[in-house]
């Protein structure tokens, strides 16, 4: 593997993030699948000094109902209309979303809009004849991961941990994975660009970590939205992870990062149901691989306590990570609430191996 | 108005009708970016179907240029055109400086040929950053070595891939010409590994196989028949390098209608014509006009193909697109010719 | 008294052992066959006219070697000098033996050796014309028969071109030992005989005496002890031929003899390894004749595949699978067989173990009623890839006025032989029991198909209370009817028997008389049973194509010498196979029959299909 | 083990790197023109057995020479071997002795 190819390619696909005052969209899910995620992204930013805008009267973007086959485009791009002019009553003119979908749908509706200034047009009209409301167009649209990659050095600067097993001086070894919506539509709208996207590696590289490159690293997390939410497709969305896991799993990752709402989902909880399954654990000793968002690693980086991260809500226990880096927590807490009540303990998994 | 031409480009084509020009009692002047003459030719070790050396054709083109004054290392950075005469400014490539100088003519050939495509451009085939990807030029580099083919671990490949079309026929890299020569240039390459390592398995991963040209079929024929090189019906869509450097590739095997997965210890890309870099603006300087595809268009494509269409300036070769050394010879000799009969036609107008 | 010596121990042991051995195979042979068989071959050999013709068969193959005359009278001669001198040497020599000496009963090495225990002299003038001397003259000229046709056998090893024979076999190394004893044989005798008579003066015939007094006084040395070298040698080498012979292709001798018997008793070849087969395997001469038939041989150059090798290994019981499946089934080699082996059917044999385990699955095919019609037509899968001949078909039934049915027009399901060709009856009888049905239900009373390989298979395997015609056959009959009325196109041209109608189907006539009408029938080189394949064969299962190619251009050019405007044929295969390689035009009978319709002169398929929608 | 009402699934696609090759070696050495096909189907274009099932010959030996043997066990069998597929295959491949291999194949491999 030469680095420099990929230097050379990561060059080509630059993108501009705006410095400061974004007007940041929520994501549908992630408050359910990791609710420190998010909290954790504007804690930081806060502490970073940067002004970061949030309207209650957001609503979904529409993005999961458009990939399920069940909301038109229209629909869609009318919903989107709606969260720009949110956004241009509040006076931000930089977007940014917590979803990699809603980055997606963003993206593909800014491009057609482009495109096609007509049906532009016809979007303001039903957003008028439904809402009243009228917008102007995000000047910079980013992702929160492209944000938190902006910030990468400071982040870094600031932190008290880095990627580093303490006991053996060696890097950690993570895996990225980036949600396909990112840059797969649109690869100059992401940092790195879709084949070998930079926007995790270059956190990752900054924090004292090692990326590992394995074959199925393009490979879908498993969600593929019906492929998980019918039922009778959902074996297709857990093979999908299990062929990334057997894939990855020869390079010995101790670290799965994520910048999407579905991938940390699924690749966290599907390494319980695949050793439910057929037995087969991927970390070492019996344990899973743990996986996080960037917004939690940016978290712990920073000396943020693990279980307000939200961390005890992982299927796969974070512990061994937690240890390799050096970084304290009290086993007693992890299933207190914030109050100090008992949230109750998951039971113990047949084969995956508890920390 | 004289009987000196000027040819910009000394490749396989230029070198060519330069030497057909002065065999006319011509003055000709060849100018060339690189330093050395032959162009593409001069990196290739054996050529299609026949396996001849390269170096023979290189050979026999060369040896009718004895009159002709070679410029080498020079760019051009400016034509202007008087009544029936050209002056031509280069530029003399050089670290330190760059010197100019001038030229004039009375007639222009241009045989800018073309450039191999950027394989990096195809991302997800890794060049560049994959040890074991590698293209078709830089396996003629490496057969002309003699040194034998091996991995970047330095084992001898036990299996390797060949991808047809890297660059050609696809809209992803805005090419959606076919390249032509790389088809047979595939299977050459094939059989040459085959030859060299017998008991190595070699794929070659085709959308079609376009035999054009005379004896081609029976060489792909051979390949199969006799070397046992396996073609795949499936453009390569993505691959990755396995832990020990090895490569994973994925494609469809739309004879079956299944994708494949398989790994090789080498992967080559064949890579196709660009317009070759330099081409446009000397079009910019003359008001030559380019297809959307980038190669220049001729004045009639099948009745004037060496007339630019500007009087007194002539085209050859694979600026035109892409073509065969044979074809490229021939279309050298016939861009001459006329060349040579507009010379004389206008000489003896202005007597 | 009883003269002996001790050197006729050898030959007493081999003749024992191969009277015993060869009572064996007998007894075996005959206790293999299958009780309908066996009644067969105890009325057979009941019945005086039987016998008489199996004696006759025996006298005309075994000894005069009829058959090899005909194809090569060198060969004739050569076979029958061996095989009638020897015989009448041992009949000759036992009258001597008998009558000259009186000892009516008698050792059976004694007429063998008779010349070393008797070598009184006879007295010139006075005792010629006597009977001891008529025999002596008599053995002498038997010897010297038997000695030119081994000189020739000699001459045909190195030179068998001579023999008309391009190929001579490849003999195992029993085969070799036992060539070497028989061809010692005779020359240990003339030497013997000679010295014993050269020492003695007397004894000899004109032959012996002669060059026993020749030896005598050239050779130095104890003439009584070289004699006696010379009779143990004799000896020695006629016991190790008996001994070699039933693991030798000499085993044949004996095997034809019962294998005529057979023959004449009506016992008939099988689906599967019989007593039959094993018999005909034992009766191969190892000739070659055979080889030279082979057009894989002689056109491609395989030369490990022919009869003979087969035979060889079906005597062996080891047949490999190559042997087995490389040949067309063309039927050449079996009609060129002097002693009437049917190797198709053997090597059909092979390829039914090798087939019949292969399952197939034809539960798929389903059918709807045909309809009815008088006569029903069977064009065959290769005639949709030759449409020109079913168009023609259907454009002279509807000139007849035929009421017919196109039974395969959308395509067909195979008549299954192609099947059988490949050793699989069993799944083929799937599919033949599918046509059946399907021609039954017409209610035709009459069959006609385009395609030699399904006429032979549907004479042979249907069972079909109905005739059955080729379309050579049927058209004839319509023209003799008078319900087609033709003109002769006076085109020259060249007719291919196809392997399958002529040999495979006996049709020879009837396509020569159609073509006799309406064209000018030129000749070639090999005609009716001896006529080549066109190399396209379903029988050929693991050739490639350039070695089929070679079958085929030299088919063409032996078809080709009279240079005829039209190579017509009556198969569709072999028009297809042929139209590759030709220049000149390739058709099928039917389509020339098509055009020599008055007002139908139509050469081209795009005017017979212009033509059909017009009148339809 | 847990019925969680859906399970893991066989990857659909080739796995050349583990296919099973026995079957090729065998075919190949009893039939070695199988190696010059193109792929042009006309000899499943003028099969019988096609007409009426999607019995398909082409791709029956090309899942051999890629590995996956396994689907051509119950296709094989419909196969009437007429020879049409041979008659116009424009490389020459014996396709009826190839069919024979491959049922050899089926035989001595399982």
């Amino acid at each position: 593997m030469k680095q420099e190819g990929k230097r050379l390619i990561w060059d080509e696909y630059q993108k501009e993030i705006a410095d400061d005052n974004y007007f940041y969209v929520r994501s549908c899910v992630r408050q359910n699948f990791f609710p420190g995620a998010e909290k954790t992204f504007l804690r930081y930013m806060k502490e970073m000094g940067r002004n970061v805008f949030e309207n209650p009267s957001h609503t979904t973007c529409s993005g999961i109902g458009y990939h399920s086959d069940i909301v038109p485009f229209e629909t869609a791009m009318t919903m989107v209309a709606r969260q720009f002019a949110l956004m241009t009553e509040a006076g931000y003119e930089n977007f940014v979303t917590s979803c990699i979908t809603s980055f997606g749908l963003y993206s593909e509706v800014l491009e057609t809009w482009l495109h096609f200034p007509e049906v532009e047009e016809k979007t303001r009209v039903h957003l008028r004849n439904a809402t009243g409301r009228e917008f102007v167009k995000p000047k910079n649209l980013a992702h929160a991961s492209d944000v938190t990659y902006k910030l990468r050095t400071e982040i870094s600067d600031a932190g008290k941990y880095r990627l580093i097993n303490q006991t053996t001086g060696a890097p950690i070894r993570v895996v990225e994975h980036i949600g396909c919506h990112y840059s797969r539509m649109f690869p100059s709208k992401g940092i790195g660009g879709a084949e070998y996207p930079y926007v995790l590696v270059g956190m990752i590289e900054e924090w004292g970590g090692e990326v590992i490159d394995y074959p199925e690293r393009r490979h879908c997390c498993g969600f593929g939205f019906r492929q998980y939410l019918v039922k009778a497709n959902r074996g297709y969305s857990v093979s999908a992870s299990k062929k990334k896991f057997d894939s990855m799993r020869p390079y010995k990752p101790e670290l799965i990062l994520t910048n999407c709402p579905g991938c940390p989902m699924f690749l966290d909880r599907w390494q319980y149901t695949i050793s439910e399954m057929d037995g087969t654990t991927y970390g070492e000793n019996g344990q899973g691989i743990p996986v996080m968002t960037y917004e939690e690693l940016a978290g712990l980086i920073l000396g943020y306590d693990p279980w307000d991260l939200g961390l005890q809500v992982h299927q796969v226990p974070v512990e061994s990570l937690l240890d390799k880096m050096g970084i304290p927590y009290d086993p007693e807490k992890k299933f207190l609430d914030k109050d100090g009540n008992f949230i109750g303990k998951p039971k113990s998994p047949s084969f995956l191996k508890f920390y | 108005m004289g009987n000196s031409v000027i040819i910009i480009g000394g490749g396989i084509s230029g070198m060519t009708a330069a030497g057909i020009l002065v065999q006319q009692g011509l003055d000709v002047t060849l100018l060339e970016k690189e330093n050395e003459t032959g162009g593409h030719l001069a990196r290739w070790d054996r050529l299609f179907p026949d396996r001849r050396k390269a170096s023979e054709v290189l050979d026999f083109v060369k040896a009718g240029l004895n009159q002709v004054k070679i410029v080498t290392g020079v760019t051009v950075t400016g034509i202007s055109k008087h009544d029936y005469d050209f002056t031509i400014t280069t530029r003399i490539q050089h670290p330190a400086s760059s010197i100019h100088s001038q030229f004039s003519a009375s007639a222009l050939l241009l045989a800018t040929g073309f450039d191999l495509f950027e394989a990096r451009k195809k991302e997800e085939y890794g060049y560049g950053i994959y040890n074991n990807v590698i293209t078709s030029a830089d396996l003629e580099d490496q057969f002309k070595s003699g040194k034998g083919i091996l991995t970047r671990e330095g084992k001898i490949p036990g299996r390797i891939g060949l991808v047809h079309c890297v660059g050609s026929r696809d809209e992803k890299v805005g090419n959606l010409y076919c390249s032509k020569v790389c088809c047979v240039t595939g299977v050459k390459q094939a059989i040459e590994l085959k030859e060299m390592y017998p008991a190595s398995e070699v794929f070659n991963f085709y959308m079609d196989l376009r035999m054009f040209d005379r004896h081609f079929e029976e060489l792909y024929y051979e390949a199969q028949q006799k070397w046992g090189v396996s073609f795949i019906r499936g453009r390569l869509s993505e691959c990755a390098e396995n832990p020990d450097g090895s490569i994973i590739l994925k494609t469809e095997d739309t004879l079956t209608g299944k994708p494949l997965k398989m790994t090789v210890d080498l992967l080559i890309l064949l890579t196709g014509f660009v317009p070759a870099i330099g081409t446009s603006a000397i079009c910019g300087m003359l008001g030559l006009k380019s297809g959307t595809d980038g190669f220049v268009n001729s004045a009639d494509s099948h009745t004037s193909n060496n007339s630019s269409g500007v009087p007194g300036v002539f085209l050859a070769g694979a600026l035109k697109g892409p073509i065969s050394i044979g074809e490229a010879i021939a279309d050298a000799r016939a861009a001459a010719v006329q060349l040579a009969g507009y010379i004389k036609s206008t000489t003896a107008y202005n007597d | 008294m009883i003269k002996f010596n001790l050197f006729v121990l050898p030959f007493s042991l081999g003749l024992i052992y191969i009277v015993y051995s060869i009572i064996i195979h007998y007894y075996r042979w005959i206790k293999a066959l299958p009780a309908v068989d066996k009644v067969k071959l105890a009325t057979g050999i009941r019945t005086p006219s039987k016998v008489t013709a199996s004696l006759k068969e025996i006298f005309l193959e075994g000894l005069i070697h009829r058959k090899l005359w005909k194809r090569n009278p060198l060969l004739g001669y050569m076979h029958m000098s061996f095989a009638l001198g020897w015989f009448l040497l041992i009949v000759v020599g036992n009258l001597e033996s008998r009558i000259y000496h009186g000892a009516y009963i008698n050792a059976p090495y004694y007429p063998i050796f008779l010349k070393f225990f008797i070598h009184d002299r006879l007295v010139l003038f006075f005792e010629i014309f006597t009977v001891p001397a008529f025999f002596r003259f008599i053995m002498d000229f038997l010897l010297l028969f038997v000695l030119s046709g081994l000189t020739l056998a000699l001459i045909k090893r190195k030179q068998s071109k001579w023999f008309g024979m391009k190929q001579t076999t490849q003999h195992s190394l029993f085969d070799r030992v036992a060539l070497s004893c028989l061809w010692m044989i005779f020359p240990m005798r003339l030497l013997a005989e000679s010295y014993t008579a050269g020492y003695f003066g007397g004894g000899g015939g004109f032959l012996t005496q002669n060059l026993g007094n020749l030896l005598i006084a050239v050779t130095p040395g104890p003439a009584e002890i070289i004699a006696y070298f010379f009779w143990w040698s004799y000896s020695l080498v006629l016991g190790l031929f008996f001994i070699m012979m039933p693991y030798s292709r000499y085993m044949h001798i004996p095997s034809e003899l019962l294998l005529i018997v057979f023959r004449h008793c009506g016992i008939q070849s099988k689906k599967w390894g019989s007593s039959f087969s094993d018999l005909e395997a034992h009766s191969c001469s190892r000739c070659g004749v055979c080889i030279d038939a082979c057009q894989l041989d002689f056109a491609a150059g395989i030369r490990n595949i022919q009869a003979v090798y087969l035979i060889r290994g079906q005597r062996d019981q080891y047949i490999t699978e190559y042997i087995a499946m490389t040949c067309m089934i063309c039927g050449r080699c079996q009609e060129a067989c002097p002693v009437g082996i049917k190797a198709d059917s053997l090597r059909l044999i092979k390829r039914r173990e090798i087939g019949s385990g292969q399952v197939s699955d034809f539960s798929y095919i389903t059918s709807t009623h045909p309809g009815f019609a008088d006569v029903v037509y069977f064009a065959g899968c290769m005639s949709h890839l030759t449409p020109s001949i079913h168009i023609a078909m259907e454009g002279i039934f509807k000139k007849a006025g035929v009421n017919y049915l196109f039974m395969d027009q959308d395509g067909s399901i195979c008549c299954g032989r192609p099947l059988m060709l490949a050793g699989k009856d069993k799944q083929a009888n799937e599919l033949i029991e599918f046509n059946k049905t399907l021609i039954r239900q017409t209610r035709a009373k009459l069959l006609v198909t385009s395609c030699p390989i399904c006429y032979k298979v549907f004479r042979e395997e249907y069972n079909l209370p109905i005739r059955i015609q080729h379309h050579s056959q049927y058209l004839l009959e319509l023209v003799k009817e008078g319900k087609i009325a033709l003109q002769s196109q006076h085109r020259k041209v060249v007719y291919h028997d196809p392997c399958d109608l002529g040999r495979g189907g006996n049709v020879y006539e009837a396509p020569r008389e159609l073509l006799g009408k309406i064209s000018d029938l030129v000749a070639t080189e090999k005609n009716c049973a001896d006529a080549l394949c066109c190399g396209g064969s379903l029988g050929l299962m693991n050739t490639s194509i350039q070695k089929k190619d070679e079958v085929t251009r030299n088919a063409l050019q032996s078809l080709l010498k009279n240079e005829p405007d039209i190579l017509v044929t009556a198969c569709p295969l072999c028009k297809k196979t042929f139209s590759k390689h030709s220049q000149t035009e390739v058709r099928d009978i039917a389509e020339l029959v098509h055009d020599a319709i008055p007002g139908r002169n139509i050469l081209s398929t795009r005017a017979i299909l212009e033509t059909e929608t017009v009148t339809s | 083990m847990i019925d969680f009402g859906y399970t893991l699934t066989k990857d659909r696609q080739f796995d050349y790197d583990h296919g099973d090759f026995r079957f090729l070696r065998l075919v190949r050495s009893i039939e070695p023109s199988l190696d010059v096909c193109i792929g042009c189907g006309s000899c499943t274009a003028t099969c019988s057995a096609s007409q009426f099932t999607n019995f398909n010959i082409r791709k029956l030996h090309t899942v051999i020479r890629r590995g996956d043997p396994e689907s051509i066990k119950a296709e094989l069998k419909k196969c009437m071997f007429c020879g049409k597929c041979q008659l116009v295959c424009p490389r020459g491949v014996n396709l009826r002795n190839l069919i024979l291999a491959m049922n050899r194949a089926i035989e001595q491999l399982g």
